[in-house]
């Protein structure tokens, strides 16, 4: 579905960025990538949706309709909550759509609220909304519940579950939350360095929708902290 | 650094209250401050022109002046000097204005474009309001036509280039969130790009309206018989200070009347805005 | 401007459009009289009037055929010519005393007393003109004052507000300053006008010669007029204008009616002012000014 | 929705191969582009001069005013009647600007001197530059002082727009950082407001200097012995075609000038936008 | 030193904001606000940090110099990660602390970068060393780690602690992240609904600085999470 051969992005004459990284993926698998800050997993994402053209290396996507959550709201100051959530839409058919994931992202009542009265987090959950409006078959998706409290990211995680149930649809997520990408993905890519590569891939194989307790995902975690080179650093700091 | 520094504050129910007494206040206080300074101005200029400081051949005091306008006010004439005016500048106003968001949506969002044509218009962007006259003559003679494109023209230049700064100023992430949909250039331009240069454009609007009014002069110049430029003329002409003043006080009123329609249109588009105005 | 095609029979126009001006009050009695417009009627042709606001945009309407007839100042028609302008003078509608130097200084009392004084005046212009010719023959030259450009009515504020020592006025700015602030007039002299013309297209006189005929018919009708009803030809002048009704009469005084016919007269006072005009490098000094005021001024349309 | 329909993409070493092949034409491009239009309509007036399509006592051929304007260079009065009109309007500009951005960044951050000050400048707005003329010339006299006023004006106007509204439209949670770090209302103005408002600022700028160029006719017609606008002036005055256009080109081509040394310095000082034209 | 008296601050007519909360601090003292999405965390600090006037009830705050780190970067577009960083401060003898806090968030090597070049989890670095280098003595922190990698987050989060303990800094910090709060703060406010009130108020003995695997903490997660109403929520989802 999605074939990445030798991609290279770099900024500031090879200093910052992502380079060589390769790796394909099937039809609705869920993909996690980690990594430390400014390690290139947004830039990654940005060639992926094809919005950067100047990377080296070559992908292939086969013919699909791309969506993507950016790692900053980007709402559209002018538009209301509603309009932002159905600004990729053209037809009126798919304005139920609109209603519903309202609903569903938990803004009902703030239909007619400008992007600067909203809280962070709202912000972010109209992104959400207006990233799933189009239902695209591949979803591209950048830190997309950074923002949220606990209770609304799990309850956001559900509903991209239930979408992906529903769907297939294939999707790139970009986090720092180790728990949600062991709770969502089948692969967790480990991005390292400046300018970052592929370093590490995990596989998960537990079938969804997984228990969020779970001892399995937890031996997972601390395997994904030591490729972190977290681990030492905690007992470090615990002393 | 100083530091925010009230050791204690104490506001209790302060929105409230507020609200409620100075409702009437907050209504008229823009107009009564407003008037502060013009009604000022107005009075020492009465009392020179009263004390002789000022001679009345010169600078008529602004009783004559307002005698004059009500003069021709009675006389009718008034009234069909500054519809005229006000007719040519609102469609030169429009044609302008259009003119000018075409070319310069545009001209903002292909590079091609850019490059081939802004040098051009920027050049003829200099050109005096005076200067265009004999070739507007020579082009399209003396009618009504030629009148309404020549204050066109002067709309247009300050529209397109405040259209233009404002395309090529709009936020990069905006635009990569219409990529992200497939939008076609025509899209982005009309549901991302024009809405988010609004405020440069609404600055260009008034801004163009100004100088439709400047360029009213030049264009009722080509052999007009009616309208505020016209009068302005005449009143140079034929040395009439009252004229000339009764003329100017025209422009600026109806001048600034256009210009709060426009200011309150932006307020009204630029709701969305977080700005240091909306916060007010 | 597409005003005067012919339509059907080459020899009739649809339409003549006249120009008016508040410096040819011939012109205004005529349009508020309609005496064109009763006699083209008859012919089915149509009138239309256009104000000129100085002799320069009353060229240029000519030029770019906003008009067919064009009242100017001599001089102004005499240096349109000689930039090729196809245009022929065929009817005085006035002998204006229009220009004088005016000034407000007690001690200017002759053109001898300017020498070193600031004169305000419209280059290209009659007053212009009129300034230098006083100045040649009172023996000075152009560089014994200094002309500063003023438009008309700046001139007279400038004078006024003591920028300038004099100025070389025009009615019916002149008039005002005269009445209102008691300016004096310490040179006149008709003779140096250089009369008001009205001009016409070349080419609309070659298709149409009757019709050239038939202005002049009306204008003469007229100017009978106002020789017979001054004061009315003043309230005519006052509303039009916007002056007042006291300034029109001034202004009246100074317009001599009594000869229309363009002639010798005419042409020898024209042709100094080119001479004038070519010496200080307005006119090309390759110029035939006497060729050129040949073509320009042309009687024959009189019967 | 369309969506983004290429199949299959593969790009290799694409950004290094054109940097370094490409490099002249890039750095010409501009200068090429921008001269195709301009160098057509040249042909097209010459061709339809020489054919006798235009009458040259209208409008003469390119090569007539080429010829005017060398001839003037050699009799080096160019240089002194382009000198004079670059000096004003350099002046003027200059102070217009200071004006500008003194008043107007006044008014943009105090809304009690906004609601004082900005109804009679937006009148003032409005009136054109001719009408201005016999109050300078009563006030300031026919020096040059007046001249110099009367063009600031013309630059003062937009300048003072741009910056208002510029003030007026910058981001509130800038403006919240400043109050955090307890600023003055001068630091805030000069550490956030004013850069935040810099692309609006630039605008107005090349707006004004517009402007400047237009008001110079009108200044120069007060008394003036050089200048550009005196010799569109003298050209209109004495019947001379040549002399109307040969000014006409040369305020389209100084005027070109300036705007492009302002738009140099625009893009130089807007560097860190993340916009549309840095993207390219 | 801080005291607050029954503040609201509501908009749209009471539905949104927060209401009635009361609370008191001492010096030194170090307060998590936990919450769920628009429950009125972000307006509490704006009301604190003396930004929003319109709020009702009084509060009492002795004569300090706050700092404060918003929700989102606010980088100033104009200036580089260096001068966004001395932004506030006005002398030279702070440039020396510049260099080291821009060490300390590990942006060294991005001095001259403009906002716009950055990752998003660089921007947020920067913003937290803007609000450290005025070394206020109440600082109020909006979700200041939320766009960071856990090993990042860690290292920040230590600083912090570091800053702390050399300064006796006071500080409010907003966070969605449980372990973060157990982790920093001496006490933990919950705020719920729409508009928000103060529901629950936790109390964390522990010294600082604790241990990151600490049981004692583990507990007062689960606590949280019942407070938070996530509990069965979690039960329910993971069935
Ligand atoms: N200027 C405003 N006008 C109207 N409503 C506002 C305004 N500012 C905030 N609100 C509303 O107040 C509520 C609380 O906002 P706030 O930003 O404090 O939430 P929060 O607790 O910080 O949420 P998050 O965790 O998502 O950042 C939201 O419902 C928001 O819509
Ligand atoms: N337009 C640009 N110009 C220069 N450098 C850039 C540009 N865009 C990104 N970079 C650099 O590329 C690197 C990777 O950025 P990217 O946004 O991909 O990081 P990230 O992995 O998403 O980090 P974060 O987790 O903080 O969001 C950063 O060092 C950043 O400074
Ligand atoms: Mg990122
Ligand atoms: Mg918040």
């Amino acid at each position: 579905m999605l074939a990445v051969q030798n991609v290279s992005r770099t900024f500031n004459n090879g200093k910052a960025g992502f380079q060589n990284v390769t790796f394909s993926m099937t039809e609705g698998e869920i993909i996690g990538v980690l990594g430390t800050s400014g390690s290139g997993k947004s830039t990654l994402l940005r060639v992926l949706s094809g919005l950067d053209e100047e990377y080296e290396g070559s992908f292939t996507l086969s013919n699909r309709k791309v969506g993507m959550m950016f790692q900053e709201p980007r709402l559209m100051p002018w538009l209301s909550v509603q309009d932002n959530i159905c600004f990729g839409i053209q037809s009126v058919a798919e304005q139920k759509l609109a209603k519903d994931l309202l609903e569903l992202v938990g803004l009902n009542g703030f239909e007619r609220h400008y992007p600067k009265d909203l809280s962070g987090g709202m912000a972010q959950r109209t992104a959400i909304a207006r990233s799933l409006i189009t239902e695209p078959d591949v979803l591209l998706l950048d830190e997309p519940f950074s923002a949220l409290d606990a209770f609304t990211k799990m309850q956001l995680q559900d509903l991209l579950l239930s979408i992906w149930r529903r769907r297939k649809t294939t999707m790139v997520l970009v986090t720092h939350d180790i728990d949600e990408a062991l709770y969502l993905c089948d692969r967790i890519f480990i991005l390292r360095g400046q300018p970052g590569e592929l370093y590490a891939e995990i596989t998960i194989n537990q079938k969804k929708p997984r228990l969020r307790g779970d001892v399995g995902l937890a031996e997972k975690k601390a395997e994904i902290l030591s490729l972190l080179n977290l681990y030492n650093e905690i007992k470090e700091n615990g002393k | 650094m100083s530091g925010r520094s009230d050791s204690i504050r104490v506001q209790i129910n302060k929105s409230k209250t507020r609200f409620t007494t100075n409702l009437l206040w907050k209504n008229n206080e823009k107009w009564v401050l407003g008037s502060i300074i013009p009604l000022v101005l107005l009075i020492i200029w009465e009392a020179a022109a009263r004390v002789g400081l000022i001679e009345a051949h010169l600078l008529p005091a602004p009783t004559r002046i307002i005698q004059e306008i009500f003069e021709m006010g009675a006389g009718g004439t008034l009234f069909s000097h500054v519809g005229a005016t006000v007719f040519r500048v609102a469609t030169g106003f429009f044609l302008g204005t259009i003119a000018a968001v075409l070319l310069g949506s545009a001209v903002g969002y292909f590079t091609v474009l850019e490059k081939l044509m802004d040098p051009l218009i920027q050049a003829f962007r200099s050109i005096p309001s005076l200067a265009w006259v004999p070739l507007f003559i020579l082009w399209m003679g003396i009618g009504e036509p030629s009148k309404v494109t020549l204050i066109a023209v002067g709309v247009f230049f300050p529209v397109y280039l405040n259209i233009v700064s404002g395309i090529q100023g709009v936020d990069r992430k905006l635009i990569e969130v219409g990529k992200i949909y497939g939008f076609t250039s025509t899209e982005t331009l009309r549901k991302i790009i024009l809405p988010a240069s609004l405020p440069s454009f609404m600055v260009g609007l008034r801004s163009g309206m100004g100088l439709g009014w400047m360029f009213v002069v030049a264009a009722e110049i080509m052999g007009a018989s009616q309208g505020l430029g016209y009068l302005l003329v005449v009143g140079q002409n034929t040395y009439s200070p009252e004229l000339i003043i009764a003329s100017i006080c025209l422009f600026a009123g109806i001048g600034k009347i256009t210009d709060a329609l426009l200011k309150i249109l932006a307020e009204r588009s630029l709701r969305w805005q977080d700005s240091l105005s909306n916060q007010r | 401007g597409c005003s005067s095609n012919a339509s059907g029979e080459a020899s009739k126009p649809k339409k003549i459009i006249l120009d008016y001006a508040h410096y040819s009050p011939t012109s205004l009695v005529l349009k508020e009289k309609g005496f064109a417009e009763k006699l083209f009627e008859k012919e089915g042709i149509e009138v239309e009037f256009v104000l000129s606001q100085g002799s320069n945009k009353a060229l240029e309407f000519l030029n770019s055929k906003s008009v067919d007839f064009g009242s100017s100042a001599g001089a102004a028609a005499l240096m349109a010519k000689a930039k090729n302008s196809p245009i022929e003078s065929v009817y005085i509608y006035s002998k204006p005393e229009w220009t004088a130097l005016v000034s407000t200084d007690e001690t200017i009392k002759s053109v001898e007393d300017l020498k070193g004084k600031k004169v305000a005046a419209t280059l290209g212009t009659d007053p212009y003109i009129f300034l230098l010719r006083a100045i040649e023959e009172s023996g000075l030259s152009a560089k014994d004052v200094e002309i500063i450009n003023l438009q008309h009515g700046d001139g007279a504020a400038a004078l006024l507000s003591g920028e300038v020592d004099a100025w070389a006025g025009l009615d019916p700015h002149m008039a005002r300053v005269e009445k209102e602030v008691g300016a004096n007039l310490f040179f006149r002299n008709p003779d140096f006008n250089t009369y008001g013309v009205l001009n016409v297209r070349q080419d609309f006189a070659e298709k149409y010669p009757k019709y050239v005929n038939k202005v002049i018919e009306v204008y003469e009708e007229a100017r009978q007029w106002s020789i017979e009803n001054p004061e009315e030809t003043a309230e005519i002048l006052a509303k039009e204008a916007q002056i007042d009704l006291d300034v029109a009469k001034i202004q009246l005084e100074r317009n001599d009616f009594s000869a229309s016919v363009p002639g010798d007269e005419q042409i020898a006072i024209i042709q100094a002012a080119g001479d004038v005009l070519k010496s200080e490098g307005v006119i090309d000094s390759k110029t035939n000014i006497e060729e050129v005021v040949d073509n320009l001024i042309n009687p024959d349309f009189f019967e």
